[in-house]
């Protein structure tokens, strides 16, 4: 038993927080978001440079072989930082898809790309009038003498407007499958939107787009399986990067609690509100232990691995909540405006809690498989 | 005791619900629906129907413009307006700076205001908080200096709502600060145009331009433009905050809320959105939520009948900000819940949504967002606990 | 609308009111529990000399017609004083069923025994293995040549150790039937208990227990009818109960928290404990608000009565648990002592959770109905 | 990073596993399981039982008779402890006063009373808590006049819980009260059979009598029985409320219990008792208690690790009392739902139950009641909650 990061993760730590710090501050991140795109190019980069893009894939694809515990890292100092760029889009979800299915070749294609911050992948896979989070998809994959025509409408798509290739999930004759789309082939259509939290989204439709045989990830019918390993390992980064988001609520709304002053007093003397802090350090406390045991998760056996995931997700939404809630209230007007930063803290929190489904999703999984613990044979 | 109105109250919100049925414009109740963003023109408008019908300004004195209604009749026409999805109209004009020129007022500025602002020819915004006054209002510090036959203000006003189309102001000034706090504070009104007067926009969370910064630098304001006496403006101020009981916990647009959620379950049940786990879920959800909502409107009848012979049940009343907040929080959160992923992408208000049932989806969030300011403004949930623990409590 | 007491009602609830402060303090009411049959025939005397027993009971049969509100007046003040005397086994259970099922024979028969205080019953229902709160019963009633033979066993029977006779369900060929059965007849074994909440219950065996024709209540089968509108009736007493052991609790708090010292100073001058207070005080007005809302309903039409009765009753179910709670928090160690009231006042409002459906039970019927509001045509 | 106890710490684990298994009578482990109250005859066998292993006073200095354990022992032994359903000895004499002779006394304190403390020879309780001297501890009023070579006790003690058994009482006294009320406190020894000494029970709302108030009228104590030096007191008892950490969250505790209801689940469910809804309901809730479970543990076992080299993670562990004595609460409600009326009936120790798997029915709603307790004594969340605010945030 042992929760303390070794040297190579202290320093890893230590970079991309300094990082954030450093160079995603509130004023340049509010200027990303004012861009057409809404996210910053140079800041990408800045990951770029660090390698942080090329942490969670193998050495002999151009990555650093990072494991759990260097992703939960990674997507805690971007929360703190709230950024919005695309690491979790391509290098997460995406990335995912092309670390658990895709074949060597593909991965020779794309990963260099990836991990220099040129090619920016997303995942379309949600579509309206299906359960919120689930594997099925509605999206068609027919094939065809020289590959496969895809048809679909997928929403939600995170970066989708920023994004030079797609990964597809359709349904084949198999069953679920995945495709990398080029989005700029026939056929594929960008309707790009801001997400409440910052994060850019799109809806993207795609109507008789051809691809070529080699687009396909893995074999036919080989999606769920692909997917729902990507969503585990998507679903501990988001939990990580929710604690970063925590803290960082946390942090300011204490140091507003002591700077504030009314009534000829700073209002964190109000025994009420102090009160109410403190619980709000239990949540964090709770969830940062929640999101240790979802990064030491990812390889133990499947079964525990996602009991162990959907806990921490569902301690997430309720902490987060309460954080982001009990931060706003507390800083009463400032805490609603755009200007500063603890209201989009709250958005990130309440979008953290919406993605790969939410506490009440997780909960259902829990019940399904008889709570977190196993249960006694 | 009884539950029931009496057949002249029932027939009474049959002809408020007749009437809202034809007289609220189409894409307005749209708008509501959809939660979008009213524009000035919107209501505007709506106030002016309402106006013509005699019922913009209900609760004001019935010789400037009012209804003689009973609290039984307020609150029926409130819950009717928002079953309806009928807009609430400026706050501003309708509870605000209506009710302190009908009590204060002189007789020129009640000549000079009351009917332009029950018709919101004048649209008014509030001029109170400031950067470091927020709960403790009192310590504001914008000052207003005698000079002839003008007050000169400089100084700063902080989450003025609505400021940057209002015409005029009335506000909270210090016209001196040798004494406690709440003496020296005058209540001006001020026309928006006068010089020295800049408006600097504040986005909230939910992306929308509601709130501004007014800076005041060197505008002079006719000394005939106070209310009551200089430095008596607390007074005014406090009257105005304290007046109104019968819809404060605002539970027709809980209910309002409420019935949308109903047709929400149905409708996600029934295209597959919800699994039957969730459906599960969002039922007991739902029950648990119309239990509170139904006590909560319990009580608000039992102040509004309280009120019909004169006040009293004042604990009950006493919960009514803080509960009635807590539902319609609790409301948009649920709401938030069931629009899931899809809810993400902000609305766009260039462009309607294709499918026009389908608003709620884009708005859940926003909507989620900007009401966390119902328990902060107007004084926060906590300076309600404060008083309630003080008045009620003798803590 | 009128949430106004007429003004027999007033004088009814300042007479009751006055009643149980004067006589039923908590020494008398300590003393009584130390009985061996650990309730105060004395109180009850007094109850029925003010014609309390009499209440609900027809004109003439020897009652005072009282209705729900009546009953909400009387139950309340029977609540703020803790009173473990038989008011609600014999005359809002037993009674009940009597009301609504008996015949006028039955009711010449037993009524006026209740209203004088000198007959005491109970309602053995309950039986263990069966669903908490349910119209089923596994207990028999057979059919003989001049009655029938009872047979089961009964659990959580309230003053079932002083009851003079029981009303006792059992199955019989046409389904749920009740019967009055002698406490000494042939067959009865009591085995009386003490309730958590001080108020004595027992276990009731009927090993071939004979009784007349006569002593069915009602036709065979129309049981569960009788039953299940006794029980809306009985829930809303037990709703206005529980607002009156939640007003004595609420004022005791108050009171302590005013008079307690730490630090120097009353520990009412807390803010933390201040907005705690003021939170028992929005839940004890919210559930005096659904007290009033079930006994105004118990007349209207059966589905809009079983939405309103069962919101009532899971309202206080969890106002009771956040001021009992509360309460014995804000006390300290002398919360949970026996020597002192609010200790008590928190057991009797967690017994009253647990009779006739918690709030759990409540809200699943309410998810039945689609809710508390009349679902729109 | 890793989750996983070393070969050593599991080799351990089934150590104390198969040890507990042999060696805990199975009629407390029974009444463990019913929640049977233990006599004192109960509590002091199974002490000495764990003191003939050498496993009853693990945490004290090695030549005391403790044991060289790492914290992640100490906590492997306390979860086994739990998980087997194993009494936990006097807390009196394990963890208050024990530990208090091994800092504080004197060679010859220690050699009178440490083995005896060990086996439960001398049964411990504590003097601590006044009537006005309960969160505000040092305000504490009961003297020790000093009178040749006794100190003469005189005023009251409350809530001393098992006085009535004790042979003897530790507990805090007042010497002086000329200035700052944490000075002037002397800590002393004596024998609960000096004469002036009177016990009086305090019922509890579980229906036991664990309580006491303990009166002192001119109580002669020899001077011989002070630990630390006079006035010094404070200090002593300080060091006595802050010392342990690893066991408390009492995590092996919740577990137990929620076994327990896994197994009431089952058994319900199977037996008709519960119906589909409930089941649903139930599993829901166990889930949610289960999440906030494994996060407390996970908690409590990084501030285990941390412990292990030297402590931090000090936010982390601020936490574990609170949201400890939050979840073993929760527990017992959850318990106390599921025996619904048929819980109604109060334990009757007279008899045991007819089907010994029932106990636990009648036994759900006192372990509620006095569960109460534990976000009350030994500093109560509030104050908890006081200091992680001052300590932790510097509020």
């Amino acid at each position: 038993m042992d929760f303390d990061l070794n040297d190579e993760q202290k320093m890893l730590q230590e970079t991309v927080t300094r990082f954030v710090a450093e160079t995603y501050d509130f004023q340049k991140r509010e200027h990303a978001l004012k861009t057409p795109e809404g996210w910053s190019r140079e800041a990408y980069a800045g990951l770029a440079e660090m390698g942080l893009l090329a942490l969670p894939f193998a050495e002999e694809e151009g990555g650093f072989g990072g494991g759990g515990v260097e992703m939960m890292i990674v997507m805690e100092a971007l929360g703190r930082g709230l950024m919005v760029e695309p690491y979790f889009a391509t290098v997460v979800l995406a990335g995912g898809v092309l670390r658990h299915g895709a074949s060597a070749e593909q991965r020779a294609d794309i990963v260099p790309g990836i991990v220099a911050g040129e090619h920016i992948l997303a995942l379309a896979h949600s579509e309206a009038g299906l359960p919120r989070h689930t594997l099925m998809a509605r999206a068609t994959a027919s094939s065809t003498d020289d590959g496969w025509t895809l048809d679909g409408r997928k929403i939600a798509v995170i970066h989708g407007q920023s994004a030079d290739t797609f990964v597809v999930s359709a349904m084949t004759e198999a069953g679920l499958s995945l495709f990398l789309v080029d989005a700029a082939a026939d056929g594929v259509t960008v309707e790009g939107k801001r997400g409440y939290d910052g994060v850019p989204v799109a809806t993207v439709a795609f109507a008789g787009v051809n691809v070529a045989k080699e687009a396909l990830i893995g074999s036919p019918g080989q999606g769920e399986d692909i997917l729902s390993r990507v969503f585990e390992e998507a679903t501990a980064a988001l939990v990580a990067e929710s604690v970063g988001a925590m803290v960082e609520t946390f942090d300011v709304t204490v140091d507003y609690l002591k700077t504030r002053q009314q009534f000829g007093i700073a209002i964190g003397s109000f025994q009420a509100l102090q009160h109410r802090a403190v619980e709000m350090l239990m949540q964090l406390e709770l969830s940062r232990s929640m999101s240790i045991l979802a990064a030491l998760s990812l390889d133990i056996d499947a079964d525990q691995r996602s009991r162990n995931i959907s806990a921490a997700k569902a301690q997430i939404g309720k902490s987060g909540r309460i954080i982001g809630q009990e931060a706003v209230q507390m800083h009463g007007a400032i805490g609603i405006t755009a200007e500063y930063k603890v209201g989009h803290a709250f958005k990130r929190l309440t979008a953290i809690d919406a993605l790969l489904g939410d506490r009440d999703w997780h909960l259902a999984r829990l019940v399904e498989k008889r709570g977190v613990y196993p249960v006694a044979a | 005791m009884k539950l029931d109105f009496t057949p002249e109250e029932t027939a009474f919100r049959d002809e408020v619900r007749s009437f809202l049925k034809d007289a609220l414009p189409d894409d307005l109740r749209r708008k509501m629906i959809n939660r979008d963003h009213l524009t000035k023109e919107d209501t505007v408008r709506w106030q002016r129907i309402l106006n013509a019908r005699g019922w913009a300004v209900t609760h004001w004195p019935v010789e400037y413009g009012g209804q003689a209604w009973t609290p039984a009749q307020r609150y029926i026409f409130q819950e009717e307006m928002a079953l309806a999805h009928a807009p609430e109209g400026s706050p501003f004009n309708v509870n605000m700076i209506g009710p302190v020129l009908c009590k204060f007022g002189t007789a020129a500025q009640q000549e000079r205001f009351l009917a332009a602002t029950a018709n919101i020819d004048i649209w008014w915004c509030q001029g109170f908080s400031e950067p470091g006054a927020g709960s403790d209002l009192a310590s504001l510090k914008t000052t207003a200096v005698r000079d002839g036959d003008h007050y000169v203000l400089n100084g700063q006003k902080i989450w003025t709502t609505q400021a940057q189309h209002a015409d005029w102001m009335f506000g909270l000034f210090r016209t001196d600060s040798s004494g406690k706090k709440q003496q020296g504070i005058t209540f001006l009104l001020l026309d928006m145009k006068t010089p020295g007067i800049t408006v600097r926009p504040i986005e909230t969370i939910d992306g929308e331009h509601d709130a501004n910064e007014v800076f005041f630098d060197d505008v002079r304001v006719p000394v005939e433009n106070i209310i009551g006496e200089e430095g008596r403006g607390w007074d005014v101020a406090k009257h105005l905050l304290g007046s109104e009981r019968s819809g404060i916990a605002r539970i027709g647009l809980s209910k309002e809320r409420l019935s949308q959620l109903r047709a929400l379950e149905t409708r996600l049940a029934a295209d597959g959105t919800l699994t039957g786990e969730e459906q599960r879920r969002l039922a007991h959800k739902l029950a648990e939520v119309e239990v509170e909502l139904r006590a909560l409107e319990l009580t608000q009848l039992r102040v509004v009948a309280a009120d019909a012979h004169g006040g009293g049940a004042n604990a009950a009343a006493s919960i009514l900000k803080v509960k009635g907040t807590e539902m319609q929080q609790r409301m948009t959160e649920l709401v938030t819940e069931l629009a899931g992923p899809a809810g993400l992408a902000m609305p766009d208000h260039d462009h309607a949504p294709n499918d026009p049932d389908d608003g709620w989806v884009n708005a859940a969030a926003p909507f989620y967002f900007t009401m966390r300011k119902v328990s902060i403004f107007g004084g926060s949930n906590e300076v309600q606990k404060n008083i309630i623990a003080k008045t009620m409590l003798g803590l």
